[in-house]
């Protein structure tokens, strides 16, 4: 979002997009979270109209359960649950988008998932309606939900075993010897640049609102990241 | 040799024969007006290429019909399942004998003949059953099951109705109501109750919509037909919808007087321009109800399957019962009746 | 061809790919152990898979008691909306039990997605849910443009809103139809075709596509509209009108429809928030939640509308809930063009668009409700995760719920009131 | 509800009012759709007054198409044949996954190396960086290649793509227009002179020997991999005709027979080669 401020980007010619109203009001939304959850003020960030946590994803049930049933925070709805995978070496991320008609912004819980182990708590419980969303994500990326109790394959088969949306999927039937090997870096794993990946350029995204100093504060390795990133600009395949 | 005898079976052969080869043209024409006719009802223009003006649609229709192959799956029961069309087909044409098209002709003229036409009706029921049990289908069973309940409980008030027009005419015998009819007004006037019943519980008989629970395509894919392919679904539908017609024809004879003509024209002519008249008469108000069934089937959706069996038995049936009474009251109270 | 020597034989792809499977399973300790010919594991001709269950509730599912069956409701019954599977427990025609089994028209748009450039992802959801394709571009535009931190044009911005209605008008018009269609009725659907096809020329003048549009661009729209395309309009509201007028008039307060619509599948407001029901379907139950009120995008929030909601909760309500917003549109559609402004319909954006590293989040009304895009960005010229919130995915889950202790016959009617689009729902 | 069986007879009123309604149906052969000037539904060729096809397939279509779906070819105006798009894009027909999902029988696949041959990344740099990068240097650049590595390895075209900034599918066209090898020859190349000299002195029929003789047609390998048999114009010429050249060989004149003959003496060494290496071993 840096080239909002540098003059001469498309974005200031056309100036900035509306009124930004929605973190003027989620300021209340981020003084709640603060108060209730001071653990997780240091990863809290917000766009235009999205306001993000950052949780472990052993305690997505506590948090969830506890941004539900909390009369100022009230966020009844589960508008989303996807999960993400930064690749080998790195983490999932099950991200939880929420709504509530108290603040007028989503809420995301971006909950982070051990590779190694991929296990995360059901959230079953707080919304049956999760069901789908869970069995999409252990179908396509692998993350069981403990507790979930119809976690089965949604959109393959049955008796497939892989998971198709993971970054290391290979997929030896087709890639390697179909005609569109080599078409697309779609199942080539070596074209990945995964340094790109790293906790430090994901978790430093400077906000665009001052929202508190622990929640705007750069990166140290501001300049690494900056170099790190157009290394990968020229990586990548034209 | 008994001469009487001879000329009476070869009467008979030459009648079933006719009939036979009618139901044919029949099937065609009604098919082709609900194709034409439901078309046009949902603003197209229906089949207008095969022939002039699209009319040989249904036809052709037919021919591939025949021309397609006939699929015997691997592990439905032979025998019925080979049987269970032709049982269909041959209920609705052996229940056209006893129809009366015009003065004089009606292959088997009978005293009974309502009693033997609602018998002959009756065993369509067992070819259905059939089919849906031989094809080794669960949608098919559950279409024969389906088949099986809606046209027993639709027996009864369909035959309880007609009761009162036999009441009404003291007869049993189709050419008999319609001379009554002929001298005390069409039956209808006189059974405006029972009509609608009647009306009812035959559309509910011969599973057109809204009472189409039999084959409903949208929940058990065709019913009994599911497995039916080529000609043997052929049968199925021809016979469909020669029923059409022949519910269609005995609502005329039982309620709207038969060949006779409305009032105030002649309603009756003698000779052969007579038997003429008479024809023309009966087919058209018998095309008038195959268009309104066609009517239905292009508005109304599908009632559900218990709706409909609460239908026949909460509704049809006290109300046809007390249409009962009250008409048999009528009659002795008034003298209406044509029994001597 | 010659005998293969083993020492020298390339390994066939499946081998590889069993052995890949074998060992990601054994690093995840899911117990599935593979047994010779389970690649063809499927269901017999009795409906219970030939092989141990998996979860608790496929137990549950495929346990027969004593009278029951499973009917296997497509993948090619006649009206399962697309190729869905409904694994229907039956007692007699009652319905015991129900499993909807996807992934027939499963395609990995998200993955298709995740190797396009941002300008091209507009192009591959389209086909989603294939009858509401401006919706579905309305959400990754609105992601991408958060994404890359510009805003479209106001113009664009009407533009959106006006196709995006006009999408909404036939896409519920036609749920009427199917909903018809699934009961037994012939015509209705003729006539939401009728409807279908006006509005599909009205937006294929404006996008030069019937079905699959691809209007929207990262920042604006493809093209302007014109005046002449704006008095057009007129005439087809009032054949819309009519189509509509005619569906309703058939259906609406049929005794045959009611009976079989009122007070079947009622789904309550709260069981519908927690089964993640979203748009009409939520509503119908008394939950006042619209994306265009709860979250205005576009300019949503200069044009004037309440949100409808009926307080059944069943069939019925959600059928009579399709029809107030049709006719919510339209009046939407009079206002949006009543307050068009003039000016650019497209900012400038670079051929290849890479955003920063972030994430962005944007939900759209579609006419199945909430439909949100959940896009990642590494920098690089393509989304490095792009996922998509389908609503009839999430309604589907509706079905074992709502389904017990009505028939047979009631299944497709309650489905079709929810809607579901299989394009969507498979992704 | 005013009157039971109301609803019902409103429903029966609409459809026989619309029984004499007009159709909306368009009669299609005779009654063409109106279409939007916007439609971009198909894609046509125009031609000019001559009647010769506008198009000069300079591929600027294919390289906007944002979904790449663009795959062409033509002449250019030497009259050389040109093509732009995925190489192997036919390939399809023979492809395992093809036959797996007919429901054949799937051959294993011949060449692994296609996807995952190790080569010398900076090597290739270095001779992109030796022609200094222009684009018309991409043929000496190919020659080179394929003189190192016998074909033109997938991933040293990638790298060729990314050192050049040239769009992969650009420098894939280019390789694809002859001469060049995408796929690493099996065995031993028997290439058959296509010029107007050698088939004037009966090249056609050298080659229909050597397919008879190998089992194979023209760009095939044999079961074995032993051979593979291809053709080209710039064998030989003149005196030579008609000629063969068998891996880096050029014979000529040659007949029928002298062909075979030179088949059999390859078959023969490579069977005492691997005596000789059984051996050895």
């Amino acid at each position: 979002m840096d080239d909002l401020r540098r003059p001469g980007s498309p974005a200031s010619r056309l100036g900035r997009r509306r009124a930004l109203t929605a973190p003027a009001v989620a300021g209340a939304l981020v003084r709640a979270l603060t108060d209730r959850f001071p653990e997780l003020a240091g990863t809290l960030w917000t766009d235009e109209d999205t306001v993000e946590v950052q949780i472990d994803g052993a305690r997505s049930v506590e948090v969830l359960s506890r941004l539900r049933d909390d009369p100022e925070l009230h966020f009844w709805y589960l508008a989303d649950a996807a999960a993400a995978d930064y690749g080998v070496g790195e983490h999932f991320e099950v991200v939880y988008h929420l709504y509530s008609d108290l603040h007028p912004a989503w809420l995301r819980v971006r909950a982070r998932v051990d590779r190694s182990s991929p296990h995360l708590p059901s959230i079953t419980g707080l919304w049956e309606g999760a069901m789908f969303h869970e069995r999409e994500m252990f179908d396509m990326m692998g993350i069981i939900f403990d507790g979930n109790r119809d976690l089965r394959r949604i959109y393959m088969s049955p008796d497939y075993r892989s998971f198709p949306q993971r970054r290391d999927f290979l997929l030896p039937d087709d890639a390697a010897d179909s005609s569109a090997a080599g078409v697309n870096p779609l199942e080539r794993p070596e074209t990945w640049d995964l340094s790109r990946f790293s906790e430090e350029v994901a978790h430093s995204i400077d906000p665009i609102l001052p929202l508190g100093t622990s929640a705007m504060a750069p990166g140290p390795e501001a300049a690494e990241i900056e170099a790190d990133e157009t290394d990968a600009d020229k990586s990548r395949p034209r | 040799m008994d001469w009487d005898l001879v000329l009476g079976i070869a009467r008979f052969v030459v009648a079933t024969t006719l009939l036979l080869l009618l139901t044919i043209p029949t099937a065609f024409i009604i098919i082709q007006m609900e194709l034409k006719v439901i078309a046009l009802m949902q603003l197209r223009y229906g089949p207008n290429r095969v022939g002039p003006k699209g009319m040989f649609q249904s036809t052709i229709h037919g021919f591939k019909v025949l021309a397609k192959e006939d699929v015997t799956p691997d592990l439905v029961d032979r025998p019925t399942f080979t049987l269970a069309p032709w049982m269909v087909f041959m209920a609705a044409a052996m229940s056209m004998l006893v129809i009366p098209f015009a003065p004089g002709l009606v292959a088997f003229e009978s005293s009974i003949s309502v009693v033997y036409f609602f018998a002959i009706l009756g065993l369509s029921v067992v070819g259905l059953l059939v089919a849906g049990w031989a094809s080794y289908n669960k949608y098919s069973l559950l279409g024969g099951l389906r088949s099986a309940a809606q046209m027993v409980s639709y027996e009864i008030p369909l035959t309880l109705s007609i009761v009162g027009v036999v009441v009404l005419t003291g007869s049993l015998s189709f050419t008999q109501i319609i001379e009554w009819q002929l001298q005390h007004g069409w039956a209808v006037i006189w059974q405006l109750v029972g009509f609608p019943i009647f009306f009812i519980a035959a559309t509910a008989e011969i599973n057109r919509t809204p009472f189409d629970m039999v084959e409903a395509d949208s929940e058990i894919v065709a019913g009994f037909a599911t497995e039916y392919s080529g000609m043997r679904f052929g049968f199925f539908f021809f016979a469909e919808y020669v029923s059409l017609f022949i519910m269609s024809a005995i609502t005329v004879t039982l309620f709207f007087g038969g060949w006779l003509a409305p009032w105030p024209f002649p309603a009756q002519l003698e000779g052969f321009i007579g038997t003429l008249y008479g024809l023309f008469w009966f087919f058209l108000k018998t095309y008038l109800f195959v268009f309104v069934a066609v009517w239905m089937r292009a508005t109304l959706p599908r009632v559900r399957v218990d709706q409909l069996m609460g239908l026949a038995w909460k509704v049809l049936l006290p109300v046809a019962l007390l249409n009962l009474l009250v008409t048999g009251v009528a009659v002795v109270v008034f003298n209406l009746s044509g029994v001597q | 061809m010659t005998a293969v020597d083993p020492e020298t034989r390339v390994p066939d792809p499946i081998e590889l790919d069993r052995a890949e499977e074998a060992r990601l399973h054994a690093a995840l300790g899911v117990d599935l152990p593979p047994r010779p010919g389970d690649e063809y594991a499927g269901f017999d001709t009795v409906g219970i898979p030939d092989r141990p269950p998996q979860t608790e509730r496929e137990a549950e599912i495929y346990t027969l008691d004593e009278g029951e069956m499973l009917v296997n409701m497509g993948p090619q019954h006649p009206s399962t909306h697309g190729v869905m599977r409904l694994v229907v427990k039956v007692r007699g025609e009652v319905v015991v039990d129900l499993d909807p089994v996807l992934g027939y028209l499963h395609r990995g748009i998200e993955k298709l997605c995740e190797n396009a450039t941002y300008t091209t992802v507009l192009t591959y959801v389209d086909p989603m849910d294939y009858l509401s394709s401006m919706h579905n571009e309305h959400a990754p535009a609105i992601a991408f443009e958060k994404l890359y931190g510009i805003r479209a044009p106001k113009r664009a911005e009407y533009i959106r809103a006006l196709v995006v209605e006009l999408n909404r008008v036939f896409s519920h018009g036609l749920m009427m139809g199917f909903l018809a269609l699934d009961m037994g009725g012939l015509t209705p659907i003729l006539y939401g075709f009728i409807n279908r096809d006006e509005t599909v020329e009205l937006l294929s003048a404006i996008s030069g596509q019937r079905m699959l549009f691809n209007f929207f661009r990262v920042g604006g729209v493809n093209w302007d509209v014109s005046d002449e395309f704006i008095s057009r309009l007129s005439s087809w509201r009032s054949n819309v009108g009519r189509s509509i007028g005619d569906n309703e008039a058939l259906i609406t307060e049929n005794e045959i429809f009611t009976a079989r619509t009122k007070g079947m599948g009622v789904l309550s407001g709260e069981r519908a928030i927690a089964l993640g029901v979203s748009g009409p379907n939520l509503r119908a139950s008394g939950v006042p939640f619209d994306v265009r009120k709860a979250h205005p995008y576009s300019i949503y929030h200069e044009l004037e509308f309440e949100v409808i909601t009926h307080s059944a909760g069943d069939v019925y309500a959600r059928y009579l809930q399709r029809i107030a917003e049709i006719k919510q549109s339209l009046h939407l559609i009079d206002q949006i063009v009543d307050q068009m402004p003039h000016g650019p319909v497209q900012a400038q954006v670079p051929g290849i668009i890479r955003p920063k590293p972030g994430r962005a989040f944007g939900a759209v009304e579609s006419p199945r409700g909430l439909y949100s895009v959940y896009a990642i960005s590494d920098g690089g010229p393509n989304p490095y995760r792009f996922r998509m919130r389908d609503p009839s995915f999430i309604s589907l889950q509706v079905m074992p719920v709502l389904m017990p202790g009505h028939l047979i016959a009631d299944t497709m009617a309650i489905m079709a009131s929810l809607d579901p689009i299989m394009g969507g729902v498979d992704k | 509800m005013a009157i039971p069986g109301g609803g019902i007879f409103k429903g029966m009123a609409t459809t026989f009012r619309n029984l004499f309604a007009p159709k909306v149906t368009r009669q299609y052969p005779e009654e063409r759709p109106q279409m939007s000037e916007r439609w971009r539904g198909r894609l046509d060729l125009i031609y000019d007054p001559f009647g010769e096809h506008k198009c000069e397939v300079c591929f600027q279509c294919a390289q906007v198409c944002p979904v790449e779906a663009i795959d062409m070819s033509g002449f250019d105006s030497q009259g050389n044949r040109i093509r732009y798009g995925m190489p192997e894009i036919y390939d399809e027909r023979t492809d395992p996954n093809a036959h797996r999902r007919a429901g054949l029988p799937a051959r294993p696949m011949r060449n692994l190396a296609r996807w995952d041959e190790a080569i010398d990344e900076p090597w290739v740099r270095g001779v992109v960086d030796g022609y200094g990068g222009r684009p018309e240097s991409l043929v000496a650049i190919f020659t080179a290649v394929q003189e190192r590595y016998g074909y033109l390895p997938e991933r040293a075209l990638r790298v060729v793509s990314d050192r050049m900034t040239i769009h992969w599918a650009q420098v894939f066209g280019a390789a694809g227009l002859g001469g060049f090898r995408l796929l690493p020859a099996e065995g031993h190349v028997i290439t058959v002179c296509s010029c107007a000299a050698c088939r004037f002195a009966g090249g056609d029929a050298l080659l229909k020997e050597l397919s008879a003789e190998l089992g194979i047609g023209p760009r095939e390998s044999t079961d074995d991999g032993a051979f593979t048999l291809e053709t080209a114009d710039d064998v030989g010429a003149g005196a030579l005709a008609p000629a063969i050249r068998l891996d880096t060989l050029v014979y000529g004149p040659l007949t029928g027979e002298q062909a075979r003959h030179l088949v059999h003496e390859r078959r023969r060494a490579d069977v005492r080669a691997t005596v000789r290496a059984g051996r050895a071993s």
